[in-house]
């Protein structure tokens, strides 16, 4: 069965993306792939945010699990701009699939500077991070301000003529902030990044960890979001949360997205996206075999 | 992801049980002293996160974990039965630093991954035996598998802190008066404030000293950058693929309050 | 170990209240729980919405269970207000501990109209339900537009001087609607009701289910808006959502909440919160036997 | 909610297992023909909430449930061991009506709760017994239990989807064939399309007619309005308290579609 997908000009050979944090900077994946595996299920890979100069990340604890979720604080931890055109993106061009790399800046400039920076690479798209709920500025600033986000589009794409998507966060005006992005010539939306989220790690002394919540328990909410979302813009809608199955990516799916990005599923288990694609196919062919397909 | 037949899941003692699960030779010629394993608690999705266990041993084709019951996962591990699968991902993380003129210090479940450790250096596989083990527990109960221990024929140092068996004490106490003799490589692994004694007594008896680390794991593959340890030039380790075990003096001391 | 709070002028014994449409109308509450369990135990009842007029509520299905999580989709389905009064309140009122009617409305008059049709009744309080995701008016509408949520209250204080909360809506501008509510002078805030979310029950033929979600799997989202409230409004804040143990029950104290709601619980057991309050007394007991309380 | 220690769990066809629960006398003498019980299938939240199953037969201090594996909830119930130990309540739900001249239909694991009816009839404990007992099921290996019920001495009449034992074609077929001779009143629990069959007979051979109904339930004891079934009047009903059984001319027939 044929699973390519065409997002705007960007042509994908299965509909699964891996999403961006959740496979590190590509310097392993073939420890767990073989190539030929990466090529034949993997459509894209969303790297890491990158952001202008090198990032620390936050303090730990960087991670709480939840009831069938997970909460992290990374903090953008990444090499910058530089430092990984150099040596990460040649190893993750490499895999032989699209590439598309998750830019995060705190202004308009910064995300500027960064698609400048990709202009001459090798990659294939960009996604515009304004949705990190784990950093002081930027992040979650641009998906409270709708007015931002239109100017942040438009300023990128005066560099940057390839795929352009923008990864929107699950809270805030998040369907003013959708429109937007397809009046401005976003080519997708990537629908969404996570829930920000609380956890109280210790009662005693009180210690709590505030960060993003991703995995099976925000599934039906951001399927909601997709549904919503998919019925109010013409312009690509790439579901992400919660994944863990071919149902729930099929799922994703048959709500309007066009294409899905698998996250905390990698950290459970690194092959998960190959066990992901084949329940889809698997799936789909049950499904054809019933009589049409879906 | 490995899948595994549960041989033995066995009460040891006060909430620590060994667990044996069947693997096929290939898949254990890989595993070294130091490393561990990702275990699937469950088919369902509470817990979510698959649990991260030190090799304690290998047996033919089985791997044995000894773990203690601390929250849902290790609770979910020990009410399964023999008989049943248990998928897992490994070997995982580095192994221990090849020592000699070396000392072990665990305190509690530390000592779980040590077992690996004594099996192959008896054996003379590219590990070196200690010249003595420090155990330290809070009570007579929850000192685990001492037969196992003294199989190997070294001597083994205990404390408990209610002196119901051994030194009355914290086990650091005994690792100090050891150093007080003469001063030896420290590997430890053990509770936060055990290690950053022994962190401190390295320094003050200015020995090289390792430290076996712990922290909630995500990924255990260097995916997530979750499992950060602060280094002492505000950079971050990531315990999974730099450790588990690191040299104390690139650890940050605040970590350990 | 004394758990009674004071809200505003709403004295309870505990910090625990049954939430709004998870207990019935409190018809058989006594084949669950002895009368003394009650008085113990429970700080107050809020009843289910109750509009003006009987509503059927939702064609089934009306439940589906998620990830930790369960979507519903009841669309308050009560009596209306007047068989309310004369058939359920009564014996409810006869539990010996506070009532607040949780009111539904669709309309700002509405909402005036159902204050003043309890105005004679015992009852110590309302809560404005302006949050509800599963029904076509009202509901959502007024969580989307901070003016008529300022105007609602006014008008509702017009008739209505004793206790009154407002629930809210976890999704849109809610930092916004508290801030408003505190304002207007709502008496405290109920934070929150269910999260917009969709599931598909059935993909082929494919079906969907669009409700609220409730359960452990939004707790640490809650929790957070609870955390993040409490700082903003002096006025209390009343935490609900995924309370299940009396660990969870104690999380949203220390991270603000004056007292708390306990909904899906319910629905597991309906004894859960005998439990829960046991597992408080016990975690309070063992804080304050290790050196001083919390 | 009580608890109970698992005394058995067995499978007894494809897919479907007989489970056993240590219950008290005291709490056994509550339970009627036709209530059912919510389980709690662990203690993680995953599935979250208990699932309801009919009561299939009590024995001095045991209840058994015969339930099928169709989902995570069922599947976890099944990987449940002896001496392991689960939450239920109940009695939940209205029992069968009293009849007299009746006959039953099952479709499948509808089989369930009629053990018990027939258990008490036997005993002429406040139930009749049934004239006929129709039983149909997909195939021969989905048939269960068949030496329990023909154990009472009743005559039950078998179809098969396939044919491969008794009757090939639907339960229903064997059920209009009986009315066509002689009107009875039915009692039938199965698939909805088997309901919908049952209710259209009823009406055209103009006998009373019950349907045991199922439909996902939260609470199970009319805390959440969640469990309705629609009926003629556009009103709702709510299985858990009202049901599980219903009069079939009470029930809107667009709910079976
Ligand atoms: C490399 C490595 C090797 C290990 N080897 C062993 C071993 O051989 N034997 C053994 O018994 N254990 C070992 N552990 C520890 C073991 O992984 C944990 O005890 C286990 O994961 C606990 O799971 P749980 O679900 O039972 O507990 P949980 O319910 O997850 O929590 C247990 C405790 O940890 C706390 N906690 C959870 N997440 C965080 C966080 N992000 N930050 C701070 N605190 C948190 C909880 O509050 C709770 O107090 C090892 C850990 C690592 C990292
Ligand atoms: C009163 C009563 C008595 C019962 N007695 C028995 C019995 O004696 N034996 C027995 O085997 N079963 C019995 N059942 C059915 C049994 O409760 C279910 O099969 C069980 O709950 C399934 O749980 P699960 O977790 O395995 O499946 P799930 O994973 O929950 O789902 C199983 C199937 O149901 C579907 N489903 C789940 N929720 C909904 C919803 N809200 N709307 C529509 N479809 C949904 C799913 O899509 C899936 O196809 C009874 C049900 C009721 C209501
Ligand atoms: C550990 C971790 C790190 C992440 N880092 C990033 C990031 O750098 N940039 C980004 O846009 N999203 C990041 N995300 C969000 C994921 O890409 C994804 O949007 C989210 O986890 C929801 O999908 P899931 O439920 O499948 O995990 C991260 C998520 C996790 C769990
Ligand atoms: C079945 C069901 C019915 C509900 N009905 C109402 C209602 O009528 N009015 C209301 O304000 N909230 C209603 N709620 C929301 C709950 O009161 C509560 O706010 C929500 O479930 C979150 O808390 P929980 O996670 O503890 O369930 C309902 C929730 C459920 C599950
Ligand atoms: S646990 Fe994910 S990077 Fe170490
Ligand atoms: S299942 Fe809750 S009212 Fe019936």
């Amino acid at each position: 069965m044929d699973f390519s997908v065409k997002i705007k000009n960007l042509k994908l050979k299965t509909p699964l993306m891996l999403a961006s944090g959740t496979w590190g900077l590509g310097e392993n994946l073939d420890k767990f792939f073989a190539s030929e595996e990466i090529k034949k299920n993997i459509g894209a890979l969303v790297t890491k945010g990158i952001s202008i100069k090198e990032r620390k990340g936050n303090p730990p604890p960087r991670l709480f699990e939840t009831p069938c979720g997970l909460i992290n604080s990374i903090g953008i931890e990444n090499p910058g701009i530089k430092e990984f055109k150099k040596n990460y993106l040649p190893k993750i061009i490499n895999y032989g699939v699209p590439v598309i790399v998750n830019l995060y800046g705190e202004r308009i400039e910064d995300f500027v500077e960064l698609a400048s920076e990709l202009k001459e690479e090798k990659v294939d798209g960009i996604e515009l991070n304004i949705s990190c709920p784990n950093v002081e500025k930027g992040g979650l600033y641009f998906s409270r301000d709708p007015k931002s986000v239109s100017e942040l589009i438009k300023e990128v794409r005066r560099v940057w003529g390839k795929f352009l998507a923008v990864k929107l966060s699950p809270v805030g005006p998040v369907f003013e902030i959708a429109e937007i992005c397809e009046k401005c010539f976003a080519d997708a939306l990537v629908v969404a990044n996570t829930y920000p989220a609380l956890a109280v790690i210790s009662i005693k002394p009180f210690k709590i960890l505030q960060g993003g919540l991703s995995g099976p328990a925000i599934k039906p909410l951001t399927l909601r979001l997709v549904y919503e979302i998919a019925n109010k813009v013409k312009i690509p809608v790439i579901g992400c949360g919660g994944i863990i199955s071919g149902k729930d990516a099929l799922e994703y799916l048959l709500c309007g997205a066009k294409a899905f990005q698998v996250g905390t599923a990698n950290l459970i288990d690194p092959r998960s996206a190959i066990r992901i694609m084949q329940e889809l196919r698997n799936f789909k062919d049950g499904l054809r075999n019933k009589s049409n397909p879906c | 992801m490995y899948k595994g037949k549960v041989v033995l899941n066995k009460r040891e003692a006060k909430n620590i049980y060994l667990l044996g699960i069947e693997v096929s030779k290939e898949i254990l010629k890989s595993f070294n002293p130091g490393q561990f394993l990702k275990i699937k608690i469950n088919e369902r999705m509470d817990p979510l996160i698959p649990r991260p266990f030190s090799i304690h041993a290998v047996d033919k084709n089985v791997v044995y974990i000894l773990y203690q019951v601390v929250g849902k996962g290790t609770k979910a591990l020990s009410e399964i039965k023999k008989g049943e699968t248990l998928e897992f991902l490994g070997p995982l993380g580095k192994p221990f630093p090849k020592l000699k003129n070396y000392i072990i210090c665990a305190g509690g479940i530390g000592i779980a991954g040590f077992g690996f450790l004594l099996q192959k250096a008896i054996k003379k596989r590219s590990f070196y035996p200690p010249e003595k083990i420090f155990y330290g527990a809070k009570t007579k109960d929850e000192l685990v598998r001492l037969s196992f221990l003294k199989s190997f024929g070294i001597s083994v140092e205990i404390s408990t802190d209610d002196g119901s068996k051994g030194y009355k004490g914290f086990i650091t106490d005994l690792v100090e008066r050891e150093l007080r003799e003469k001063p030896k490589i420290i590997l430890a692994c053990g509770p936060k404030l055990m290690l950053k004694k022994i962190k401190e007594l390295g320094e003050k008896y200015k020995v090289k000293t390792y430290l076996v680390m712990e922290t909630f794991l995500a990924c255990g593959v260097g995916f997530c950058m979750g499992c950060v340890i602060p280094s002492k030039e505000r950079n971050y380790l990531h315990l999974c693929i730099d450790g588990p075990t690191f040299l104390a003096e690139e650890i940050d001391i605040g970590f350990f309050s």
